[in-house]
């Protein structure tokens, strides 16, 4: 089993380096993520949000629906947290009730 | 060679860092070592992120211009959607940890123990 | 005057045995009485739904009932589910419906006889199964066949594993693993023509007639056809399942070997043979031969092994396995008189082999005897019950004027027509074989006293009404095949339809 | 950027996250932790990502370390591994 | 700019919004927890019906977020196959919901707002993966639904509690894989809207990053939805969970993952780009294979009931994926129906199971002899999913069986015929097993007696006393109205599915693929 | 960490100096949020880190700044509450979901003098909101992870 563990994380880490051949050289102007959209987002967000975090313009306008999502992940972690703490103690209780 | 290296060496350590992460998850014993592997796990992915929107010659992406003269040049600022993509994982990071460490601690109120070779003894009895 | 004409009567007689079945599972429990009229009224109502089509189908009227026709953007023909009452059809769903309404007195006599539990769900499964059979009969394309022979397959289920001991549970595991096994190839096929774009509406002469395929297809296409309802057919060696299901009651066992499960195998070869490939095309491939020849083994070979079982519902099962394979060759032989042999002989061996498992039944409802070595001296203690028995037998055995010597004359016939003369003989060895594992039965119960000293007394009379009722059937029909409902008529109809040259009777090319 | 200090925090980064993994005693793999996510934090920075590099601080470095030495106080500190 | 209809925003929306508001209404007023999400589920339901409508009456459409059109803005796609996905999660979550009532009033302890407030996110989380067309925007989702998800399964007691922290780590290594994978996808392309990346990656040749990104993707959705051999997460979860969960989640939780990973074949990934140097269409086919038959031979020697259908609900997981892995407009379109086949049947059978449970206690397949006259609706509807399962005309469990055999057939992949086929053989191996005992074996004197079945009811049944002197199987007594009411329900869906099929198949699923 | 660590220095330093001063900052980086790096994720992770650094110094029970479960869960709905209106006032204004552009922000602007427009307006109230949830909802799982040893 171990062995077994060892020979994919082994493979997970060639093919990781494999790939890195190919990716976009590192700060590279003409990397399709560096040409394509950011600079749609500069433009629209000196346009049209009108503030100057450009992070803050994307997380809140353009992609805000994310950040909705995102807020909801920890919400959902809230509740999470809150129906497996809760309902334990109250078992506990049940079984001590002198506690 | 060097410049190779230079321009690669980030993304193999990156390569590094989730492997020992995934390592953590699946090899370690104790649950919270797990919940450890998890969260260099999930650091890796978001350097792997931010350092991908690198841009050469450019700063951080604040338009100083909006309220100033002038318009701005996309090029002077590094690709900010990674950093907005990586913000949302990191919130998703802490919440996944939050969620196991409470996790965690049920069991540990239940079973006695975090190691998962006593669990799976205990479960299967 | 032929043509083909939309209406809901194929639907109803499905229809009609379902509906019974809702019927005695909502009745069931506190009118136990009310729940077996359902099934008898149900059954003479679908006596008259198919002969109304009868009549219809005879004067070239097919009744057809779509119930689902779509095609798919895609290059396949569509979903169609449709009934229809063709001759061929016809045959098979008479033969169901008129068995079915003696079957269910009978089991009615039978079930209360041996105290059987869970008789709602007995009766309630007899009738789905009932429908799921008339679908078969009636099915319009190879789809529609398919649906109903997996429903068959599937409400037959229960009824094998009825006694619910530890053989019947294992029998119905076996039993299921068959006949999935047999729709999944049928699937297979089913599925395999629909993307070859072979539109799979059943058609006298073959619907596989005139498309262009290549001969490793037509073999795969073959085998898995054939394969599927041989299955059911119980050709060797592929039979096994049926002795293991003897252990169901009796009337299931009537059932399974003479009306529903057996003949939906042997009525599937039928549509294989004559109406997806045809004469033409089984003869160019070769295929015929192949069939041929595992028939007329299995022929003798059941044969032999029937002689060797003394249980009685065994004996008649490896009986069933024999005569299923009178059919199968019939169908192999490709020649018009074959056919109708073959048709004909559907019809016959129904009638007959009910009345030697209704008597089954019957022994063992008054004397609890099983095996042929205990029934010594039977025929005098129920001399109605014995004296169909020896009836059956004649006709079992191709003793003119019984029915089957009616069709066992047409193959035979048919075998030198087509200069097979070889298939002629297996089919005589096998008649005199049939003679030596039926007679001593006859002669026991007869001419032998019994050993010990009770008085038995007939059955019940649902049972004996039912038992003389077949019996005198089997006579008349061999007398005069068309007498009440037509099956010559049909059966020539088909042959005439399947082999073009010989001008058509009725006409009727669907 | 100058790329040996950043090739100097990978390498911190990764002997980080081994000790992280192979401390015996909670706490420590948890101070560890922490450094780990500080020093992706800077490295964050560095690369021109200053919100993500104030979050990773706060909630990486801080409110996880946070919760898991909370953690860890309910539950016993020594691992198996 | 142009008026867009709103409906689709309702679909995910509105379970959203009241999982904000029913864990504070929840702890003022306890009922009106159950009562709040069953009609926000209703809401949503009728939403994704509306976009249905709206998408066959005219065509599919797009909705944009926040007004911004992609790639700059997220857009939800709302097309024949994700509303009509949308539709069948909602309505069987509907049907569910109402039978699971009973139970999950006591699971979830004193705090049923929080529950159903997680049940909302988990139904949220599902749909917002359903309509998005946006990668990242995806994972998003994917997370809300997996942690919900996370902590309903844990709360099943002692054993769930590590089944759902196996599950936790899994399912988030799936998801972080197919965070990374998008990274790929987003380097290489620079975008992160479904349909522009696959133009983009249609434009350029497709490089080494791309293809491995395509793999972590397919990874981490695998993971999720319990691919062969990424499965080890799901028998336990599914068998320790609660009964509420378990049978809300088996129907749709991992049938969204599938979904996802078809989505990604769709709209995603050029044809051909998934069989260059990295076959992974091949590789989710082979996969797919070995899954049907690893998890129908490990279901049938089961005797767990629920660990069983877990172990069925791997195979016809596979099953989908084989669809995938061929890739044919036909074969998309079987596997989607599938999908919806897969919820409706797997739904019956887990609330059948569940139903079981809240009445006799028992979960061994061997103790539950002689139920069947007893339960008779109950048992009746798990009759009815265990032929659809099985695929016996005219259920939906044929026609989708049906269709990958054509498909098979059509792209002259012959093994995927046979075993597609015989996989019903394997299906009704281990359901008929339960069937026989169910309707053909006499009841046990005392089945409570077995040992290794007692411990296991126990440890559940812990906190509800009423079962703790558990009836036996003779004392049982049909599940009431509220339960079997929708469970029959869900059983005639399969047949009625099978029914229209046609229907479905020609006007939403096969242009919705093509 | 369940002892009290009784030392006067860190008690004073953490409850009269640090604490407030890290929520001033949390208020400072949400409202800025769009001006320099921060926002209402930052803020809220702040301004928790804030509070559970005072648990872990002075010990759960102890603590000046504990806040009842139930009102970190109605703080937490509220934060999400205001995310959603930001999103549903849109729509009922006939615009789509999350679109701010009709965000009426002129009464902001006359009450105080500053020259936003709607978008920015919007974003202001969703960083609120992100603020409010995320804060108290970190809170509340520390406080149910750490603090449900000792009850």
């Amino acid at each position: 089993m171990k062995v077994l563990m060892f020979e994919f994380l082994a493979v997970l880490i060639a093919l990781l380096i494999w790939a890195s051949a190919d990716l976009p050289d590192r700060a590279d102007p003409e990397a399709p993520a560096n040409q394509h959209l950011s600079p749609d987002l500069t433009r629209l967000t000196e346009s049209d949000v009108v503030i100057p975090n450009l992070v803050s313009a994307i997380l809140a306008d353009f992609r805000s629906y994310d950040t909705l999502g995102e807020t909801f992940v920890i919400f959902t972690a809230g509740l999470a947290v809150v129906l497996v703490l809760q309902r334990s103690r109250r078992v506990r209780e049940e079984e001590n009730p002198d506690e | 060679m060097i410049e190779e290296i230079s321009a690669r060496f980030p993304y193999w350590a990156i390569a590094v860092l989730l492997v020992v992460g995934l390592y953590g998850m699946m090899g370690k014993r104790s649950l919270v070592k797990q919940v450890i592997g998890l969260s260099i796990f999930q650091s890796a992915i978001i350097l792997f992120f931010i350092s991908g929107s690198l841009l050469e010659g450019a700063t951080i992406p604040i338009l100083y211009s909006v309220h100033g003269e002038g318009h701005a040049n996309p090029d002077d600022f590094v690709n900010p959607l990674p950093h907005v993509l990586m913000l949302t994982a990191i919130v998703v990071g802490v919440a996944i940890i939050g969620v196991a460490l409470s996790f965690l601690v049920s069991i540990y109120r239940e079973f006695g123990t975090l190691d998962e070779r006593e669990l799976l003894d205990d479960v299967r009895e | 005057m032929s043509g083909t004409v939309v209406s809901g009567l194929p639907l109803l007689a499905v229809l009609v045995p379902t509906v019974a079945a809702l019927l005695a599972a909502l009745t069931t429990g506190r009118w136990p009485n009310l729940r077996d009229v359902w099934a008898t009224v149900a059954g003479i109502a679908m006596v008259a739904i198919t002969v109304i089509l009868l009549v219809e189908t005879l004067d070239g009227h097919i009744h057809r009932t779509v119930l689902l026709e779509l095609s798919l953007g895609i290059n396949s023909p569509g979903i169609n589910i449709a009934l229809r009452a063709d001759p061929a059809g016809m045959i098979f769903g008479l033969l169901v419906s008129v068995l079915w309404v003696l079957a269910g007195v009978y089991a009615v006599g039978y079930m209360r006889g041996e105290h059987e539990r869970k008789q709602t769900r007995f009766f309630v499964a007899f009738a789905l199964s009932i429908a799921a059979a008339a679908g078969v009969a009636l099915a319009e394309n190879l789809l529609t066949f398919i649906l109903f022979y997996e429903l068959l397959s599937l409400f037959t289920y229960p009824l094998v594993t009825h006694r619910e001991t530890e053989t019947a549970l294992v029998a119905g595991r076996k039993y299921l693993a068959y006949t999935l096994s047999g729709g999944i190839m049928l699937i297979g096929a089913a599925a395999w023509l629909h993307v070859l774009g072979v539109d799979t509406t059943f058609r006298a002469g073959g619907f596989l007639e005139g498309v262009n395929l290549d001969s490793v297809t037509q073999w795969a296409l073959f085998a898995l056809l054939a394969g599927g309802v041989g299955v059911k057919a119980a050709v060797m060696p592929l039979h096994s399942w049926l002795p293991s299901a003897m252990v169901a009651p009796t009337p299931v066992s009537a059932l399974l070997h003479a009306v529903a499960v057996v003949k939906a195998g042997v009525f599937g070869m039928v549509r294989v043979g004559v109406f997806v490939f045809g004469a033409a095309l089984l003869d160019d491939m070769g295929a015929w031969l192949v069939l041929a020849i595992m028939s007329a083994a299995t022929l003798i070979i059941a044969s032999i092994l029937a002689l060797r079982h003394d249980n009685l519902k065994r004996r008649l099962a490896y009986s069933t396995i024999s005569h299923l394979s009178y059919i199968v060759l019939g169908v192999a032989l490709i020649g018009p008189l074959a056919l109708t042999g073959a048709l004909l002989h559907i019809v016959g061996h129904g009638v007959t082999k009910i009345t030697l498992f209704f008597v089954a039944g019957a022994i063992h409802v008054r004397t609890h005897k099983e095996n042929v070595s205990e029934l010594d001296g039977i025929g005098r203690q129920m001399p109605v019950t014995m004296g169909s028995f020896a009836l059956a037998s004649l006709s079992m055995v191709g003793i003119p004027p019984f029915i089957l010597f009616t069709s066992k004359w047409y193959l035979g016939w048919g075998a030198v027509e087509v200069g097979q003369q070889a298939f002629l003989i297996v089919y005589l060895v096998s008649g005199l074989l049939a003679a030596g594992y039926l007679f001593p039965i006859v002669i026991r119960a007869f001419l032998r006293s019994s050993p010990d000293h009770t008085r038995y007394g007939e059955a019940d009379i649902r049972m004996v009404a039912p038992i003389a009722l077949t019996a005198v059937l089997a006579l008349v029909w061999g007398i005069a095949p068309d007498l009440p409902l037509g099956f010559f008529e049909l059966a020539s109809t088909v042959a005439d339809a399947a082999f073009p040259p010989s001008v058509a009777l009725a006409g009727v090319t669907p | 950027m100058i790329w040996w200090l950043e090739l100097s925090l990978f390498g911190l980064l990764v002997v980080a996250a081994l000790i992280a993994l192979s401390v015996r005693d909670m706490i420590a793999a948890v101070a560890t932790l922490s450094v780990y996510s500080f020093l992706a934090a800077v490295l964050l920075a560095l690369m021109g990502a200053v919100d993500v590099a104030l979050t990773e601080a706060a909630l990486g470095a801080g409110v996880t370390g946070v919760f898991l030495i909370g953690a860890i106080s309910v539950v016993e500190r020594r691992t198996p591994d | 700019m142009d008026p867009q209809p709103q409906l689709p925003v309702f679909i995910v929306g509105a379970p959203l919004l009241f999982s904000v508001i029913v864990p504070v209404l929840g702890r003022i007023w306890r009922h009106s927890a159950f009562l709040l999400a069953l009609a926000t589920v209703a809401v949503a339901a009728v939403a994704s019906a509306l976009s249905l409508e709206l998408v066959l009456r005219k065509e599919p459409f797009s909705y944009h977020l926040g007004g911004w059109a992609p790639p700059v803005g997220i857009e939800y796609v709302i097309d024949e196959v994700s509303a009509f996905v949308c539709v069948v999660i909602t309505s069987v979550s509907f049907l569910v919901l109402v039978s699971t009532r009973r139970w999950a009033e006591r699971e979830a302890g004193d705090r049923p707002g929080v529950f159903y407030g997680l049940v909302l996110l988990l139904l949220a989380g599902l749909t917002g993966i359903v309509v998005t067309g946006d990668l990242f925007n995806l994972f998003v989702f994917l997370e809300i639904a997996s942690l919900a998800a996370y902590a309903l399964v844990f709360i099943g007691g002692r054993k769930a509690m590590l089944a759902g922290f196996r599950y936790l780590i899994i399912g988030s290594i799936g998801g972080a894989l197919y965070l990374l994978g998008v990274g790929f996808i987003y380097f290489a392309t620079g975008t992160l809207n479904m349909i522009e990346a696959r133009e983009l990656l249609e434009g350029t040749p497709s490089t080494r990053a791309a293809q491995v990104g395509a793999v972590f993707i397919f990874a981490g959705l695998g993971l999720k939805m319990a691919l062969v051999p990424m499965h080890l997460w799901l028998p336990d979860a599914y068998e320790h969970a609660p009964s509420s969960v378990n049978s809300l989640i088996a129907p749709v939780m991992t049938k969204v993952a599938a979904y996802a990973m078809l989505r990604m074949f769709l709209s995603v990934f050029p044809a051909g780009f998934l069989s260059g140097t990295v076959p992974i269409a091949d590789a989710l086919l082979i996969l797919g294979l070995i899954g049907i038959v690893f998890g129908s031979v490990a279901a049938a020697g089961q005797s767990d009931i629920r660990r069983m259908l877990a172990y069925s609900s791997i195979s016809q997981l596979a099953f989908i994926a084989v669809g995938i892995g061929l890739g044919s407009p036909l074969a998309l379109a079987a596997a989607l129906l599938h999908v919806a086949n897969h919820a409706a049947m797997k739904a019956t059978l887990f609330l059948a199971a569940a139903s079981v449970r809240l009445r006799v206690g028992l979960q061994r397949t061997h103790n539950l002899a002689g139920l069947g006259p007893r339960m008779p609706l109950t048992m009746g509807a798990f009759a009815i999913g265990s032929v659809a399962m099985i695929g016996i005309p005219p259920t939906a469990g044929f026609f989708s069986k049906w269709y990958m055999a054509q498909a098979g057939v059509d792209e002259g992949q012959w093994v995927v015929v046979a075993v597609v086929l015989f996989s019903s053989l394997l299906t009704a191996v281990y359901l008929f097993k339960v069937l026989e005992q169910v309707y053909l074996r006499p009841a046990k004197p005392e089945p409570s007696a077995h040992g290794d079945d007692e411990r296991d009811a126990s440890a559940d049944a812990a906190p509800r006393p009423e079962l703790a002197m558990r009836p036996v199987v003779e004392r049982a007594r049909e599940a009431p109205f509220d339960v079997w009411l929708p469970l029959v329900v869900l059983a005639a869906a399969t047949v009625v599915l099978g029914v229209i099929n046609v229907v479905i198949m020609d006007h939403v699923l096969l242009p919705g693929v093509s | 960490m369940n002892d009290r660590y009784d030392s006067v220095i860190l008690h004073f330093i953490a409850r009269v100096f640090l604490v407030p001063l890290i929520l001033v900052f949390g208020v400072y980086v949400l409202l800025h949020g769009e001006l320099s790096p921060g926002g209402g994720f930052q803020a809220g992770a702040i301004v928790a880190a804030a509070l559970l650094l005072v648990r872990l110094a002075l010990g759960n029970r102890q603590a000046a700044l504990r806040i009842p479960q139930g009102l970190l869960i109605w703080l937490a709905c509220i934060g999400l509450g205001i995310y959603m209106f930001g999103g549903i006032l849109p729509l009922i204004l006939g615009y789509n979901f999350l679109d701010y552009a009709p965000i009426p922000v002129d009464w902001y602007n006359q009450f105080a003098g500053e020259a936003r427009t709607a978008r920015s307006m919007g974003i202001l109230i969703i960083e609120i909101g992100v603020f409010f949830g995320v804060a108290a909802v970190l809170v509340l799982i520390y406080d149910l992870v750490a603090g449900s040893s000792r009850q």
